[in-house]
């Protein structure tokens, strides 16, 4: 797994980099639609809130960075985890509580990390991990590691004070970061119409003196062609790039949201934008992959979330004991 | 509808009493995340923006910091604002306003201005949502000079008890436990705009053998703890004190001076936790010399509030836990 | 007093206009230089922050605000209170600790108010007092009072999250609020250069679709026609502005700076752009006032504030008596 | 220097101990607002800008919640940082990356990762500052469970703890009382690289009358008490717990069982404040049934900083008012 993850580059430069778009799209969906289909069946806790529609931002950002550099995520966190090459057993597991999990059930959907995969957490607060990533930032220009870091966060995020303060660090250290907004028009049930009073949300970096730039969330090229530029100027020592994605989240914010903010027909409409056909459709074309191989890969997802669901089934679940010693980390005599 | 049978939720009674604030007064009004179409991250506004208008119900961005901070302002200016934030671990953004500025600003400012601000939030585990969405955070809010700090257990009190918030001229934290929100209390819900003084704590039954001071949520474990040792000869006088700043004393001294046996009980951690309160005040009062064994106190352990559903009930106080306490307080000290 | 607070308009529409911008700069000055004596006489206690320098500002942008029009203001707020119309006497009072102080004492320098000229109070938090304007803004609006709420601030603050929450705030709900940047290149010891990656702070404007004008903060007059038109802008529901102004602080940070940021030839380079000589120069070119007139207005100002000096040290000292019940406002039955 | 006569104020012990985890560990680096060139608001960083670099002291904007934000990142990527918040009235600001973020990474990502942070900050009353620049906000981290939170009443103190607090692998709260930072302390400070480890309390003195137990500014003001009544025959035995979470109460207990008779002091407001986490451990502890008095605590007013002298000396425990707690308690409960 952490092998394939090494995959860097354009999604249609090679059959392998289609493919491995195409899986990692494709997975995310298939995780998402189990983990649906788990909390219908009131087989998982707590609250879910699902990256159905978003799957072509995390991968085409992704596919732009090495495995040693780091992410923060947010609630919505699955497919960045993904994304980044987390194992989905450790991640189906965790969901379910079991001691497998990335959190050891301690932490559940809302705070998954992976050190192995530089995926420095998903975050139960909105902001909360955009100074983070900075500071992952400032500690590679520190360590001269070369790495960068990747802050996802929401249209909703923007708005908090978390965000402000660290793009203002980041531009004033031109730290190697960068600031990926998944515009999906809501906070919640707050549009982007209402929260904010300027159309590209983009626009926020000239008050940092950081580029910013719009693309089409939907569409894994554009987003992988905006963030390869993004990650060589972070890698150059030029400072941070604001990025927003314009893309859409089909399901309710969480799992009691009745969509009562907006229509049907708004959601119908931007099904038609699906991610996922809209690649095929450019591999196709290119030539690159045959709906054969094509169809070999949507199985081959499917098939990886089944397992993963049926290996995290049958894991222990967690138990209580220990939680006390849990707290701090030892101190090393 | 006749009194008798309001057999409200918490949601309801609260949703109940802004109503009527916002029917009563013109200067009251209420922000925040999600209040509006959505009616509430745990329903609670539910159609007070359809009820009221846009303007009286506002919908804000995820800004916790720039609302709370709107609101003392409006509160500065002649409004009565409510503010609503999603979860009370989200005070942790607006701090600087409720602590700094709100709770100081009358004191600070030689008794120039004051700040009639509500600020209501839910609070507690029990709900999956792990460490950032479950915190009981009154300890914060009760060391903070210049808050009144409301913690109700019941619909009815809860309905009263905002009320009275919305009607002070001072800053009130009003900590909403959410396992609360859908359950009815024990307890009709009187009609129309009946109000329940702040400072006040409520016996919520009388015993001989055992004082139980129990805030929020734990009100309603300790309640069906006494009823079953009732049964077993063991009498427990339940008192909830409701507002913990200012925190009315003087049932705690009189029941303790009656059973000489205090158990304190909170969900939040123990480790200076605000619980220690009572603790504090007893030791210091006369009825101190009434007490005939040590004072225990339940609360949560001190770790974060983890995720899976076994390891969330571990962490915090059970109704299982606190007979135990009960009853071995009373066995062994007799 | 409060009579003469009631005089709106161009510094330089009318001899009153000119003589009470001179005034009020005047007033500004020689408080501060008396404040500045009294501590190093070591008869005033805690900190003091001097806006000896930045007269121009708040004096300009009073002068467009009428007696209902609030303000916020910062740990730097001498000169917004005085310009604002506050009484001198009860001013010096406060930081003397005495019982006829704004605050009774309990506040000092940091904490004066003045309900009567709409001043909700200094902030000795840095951006405290920004979300709080933009309420007092909301509440006009909801009230249809038709009062502009006015904001001041230091170029520091604005890398606050309170700047950014707030003024997002304000933008959305089209607020009638002035953010009034008073921009003297320097928070404490850090230069606006090395806090921010923009060179007009104004800027920063864009990112919440709010204007954003840049004036020279020394000059009485750009100030006053920047304010006029915001407020214009504000009453007529147009929404905020947010008024860079360029200026320096003469003196340090507060009593304990030794200035090892910044240059000796620095801070006489800006003596030289004193904002009062500055605003004489064009009274007398305009033959508003006379040479004569101006040094009676600076005179009188000298009088007032040794008067209010007098007074103040002659009042009765603050007692603790009574803190406790001073920290909540009666609940009236 | 011989180690026998350096008397070093706290800020100068602070710095030393910086500076040598600095020389030790290249992950080591400082951030906050004017500590390079100026040197730090109380002069604590002084000139460590100048012996390091500004890439490991670093300035920053005034972004309290974006600076702990990124040491919070930093110190999951390897590195250790110390922030240094001007004033611990402004953790307000960044309460969310404390409490919610630092406190909680290690425990609620399943041990995955660490935060290996120090954040430094002044507090307390006695200058003058008034309401926003002179609170103790101890109680609000040691109600957190992830955050070590150590308060140092002394130079030679501080240092050790401070060594130790940059070593730990977890969030450390350092909480120092600005009226301290000038002035020596009663031990010398011993060179080197000697530490103290977090969660051990010390007796500062012994006796035989009164076990007092006191936090930070109040150990200083307590001691000299203790001296004063030892010439009348009042033998007192203080101690400072130094961190206050973890807590170690073993000391306490075994003075207790000793003297009978506790009293506690904080200079921050009594209402749900840190030190009633002593008197609750007591209260529920076997050293109960040794207590011969009630126990008596002494804190600051439920108001407020005020800011002229005064008023602010009338708002924390003073010495006098010690000296008569302590006379009271042991003299009416003979
Ligand atoms: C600080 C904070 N405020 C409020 C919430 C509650 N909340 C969780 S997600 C969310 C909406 C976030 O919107 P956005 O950033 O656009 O992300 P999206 O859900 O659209 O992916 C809100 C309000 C929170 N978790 N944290
Ligand atoms: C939130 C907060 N952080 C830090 C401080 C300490 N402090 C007081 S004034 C100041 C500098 C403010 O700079 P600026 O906003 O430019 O105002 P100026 O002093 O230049 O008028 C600082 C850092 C504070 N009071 N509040
Ligand atoms: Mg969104
Ligand atoms: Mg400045």
């Amino acid at each position: 797994m952490t092998v394939e993850r090494l995959l860097m580059g354009h999604p249609l430069s090679s059959p392998d980099h289609a493919r491995h778009a195409l899986l990692y799209m494709y997975r995310i969906r298939k995780f998402e639609e189990a983990v649906e289909d788990l909390f219908g069946r009131g087989m998982m806790h707590g609250t879910m809130h699902l990256s159905i529609g978003q799957e072509a931002g995390p991968t085409g950002m992704c596919l732009a960075l090495k495995l040693e550099d780091q992410i923060t995520s947010t609630h919505r966190g699955h497919g960045h985890c993904i994304a980044k090459g987390a194992d989905l057993t450790r991640m189906m597991a965790e969901l379910l509580g079991k001691e497998i999990g990335y959190c050891g059930g301690r932490g559940g959907s809302m705070h998954i990390a992976d050190a192995e995969t530089g995926n420095l957490g998903a975050n139960g607060v909105v902001g909360g991990g955009i100074p983070i990533a900075v500071g992952a930032a400032l500690a590679s220009k520190l360590q001269k590691k070369g790495t960068v870091a990747v802050s996802f966060f929401g249209d909703g995020a923007m708005n908090e004070g978390a965000f402000h303060e660290a793009a203002n660090l980041a531009a004033i250290w031109k730290l190697p970061v960068i600031l990926f907004c998944e515009n999906n028009k809501y906070g919640m049930s707050s549009s982007t119409e209402t929260a904010f009073a300027i159309d590209r949300l983009a626009d926020r970096g000239l008050g940092y003196g950081i580029p910013g730039v719009t693309v089409d969330g939907n569409d894994v090229v554009a987003v992988y062609e905006a963030c390869e530029a993004a990650v060589a100027r972070a890698r150059n020592g030029e400072g941070p790039t604001l990025i927003e994605t314009v893309t859409y989240r089909w399901k309710g914010h969480s799992r009691s949201d009745k969509n009562l903010y907006r229509t049907k027909e708004e959601i119908e409409e931007w099904k038609h934008l699906d991610p996922i056909p809209n690649f095929i459709s450019k591999v196709l074309a290119a030539g690159i992959l045959n709906q054969e191989e094509i169809d070999a890969i949507a199985k081959m997802a499917q098939d990886q979330i089944i397992e993963a669901v049926n290996n995290a089934a049958q894991a222990k679940s967690a138990v209580p004991d220990g939680l006390l010693e849990a707290v701090f980390k030892a101190v090393s005599a | 509808m006749s009194t008798d049978n309001r057999m409200l939720t918490m949601a309801e009674a609260l949703r109940e009493a802004m109503g009527i604030a916002m029917d009563e007064r013109p200067e009251v009004f209420i922000l925040g995340e999600d209040i509006g179409i959505y009616g509430g991250a745990f329903g609670v506004t539910g159609d007070l923006y359809h009820r009221f208008s846009p303007e009286r119900v506002i919908d804000t961005p995820i800004s916790e910091l720039g609302i709370v901070g709107a609101a003392v302002g409006a509160a500065l200016s002649g409004m009565r604002p409510i503010v609503e934030i999603q979860f009370s671990d989200f005070t942790a953004q607006a701090m600087d306003q409720i602590a700094n500025q709100a709770a100081k600003i009358h004191f600070m400012l030689g008794g120039a201005l004051h700040v009639p601000l509500v600020l209501r939030t839910p609070q507690g585990s029990g709900t999956g949502a792990a460490a950032q969405h479950s915190q009981n955070l009154e300890t914060w809010f009760a060391n903070v000079p210049g808050l009144k700090v409301v913690v109700p257990s019941n619909p009815a009190d809860a309905k009263g008890l905002l009320l009275s918030a919305i009607d002070d001229p001072n800053p009130v934290i009003f900590l909403e436990h959410k396992l609360l929100y859908k359950i009815p209390g024990r307890d009709p819900v009187p009609e129309g705009a009946i109000r329940i003084p702040l400072g006040v704590s409520k016996v919520v039954r009388e015993g001989k053998d055992l004082t139980l001071v129990a805030t929020g949520i734990m009100v309603n474990k300790s309640f069906e703890v006494a009823e079953k040792l009732a049964a077993e000869g063991i009498s427990i006088t339940l008192i909830d004190p409701r507002t913990i700043s200012p925190l009315d004393m003087n049932p705690i001294f009189e029941s303790v001076e009656k059973t000489g046996r205090l158990l304190v009980v909170q969900e939040g951690p123990s480790h200076g936790g605000f619980i220690n309160e009572v603790i504090a005040r007893v030791s210091e009062s006369s009825s101190f010399g009434s007490l005939i064994a040590p004072i225990k106190r339940l609360a949560g352990m001190n770790i974060p509030i983890p995720y899976a559903p076994q390891l969330e009930k571990a962490a915090v106080p059970q109704i299982e836990d606190i007979e135990v306490a009960a009853r071995e307080l009373v066995k062994s000290w007799r």
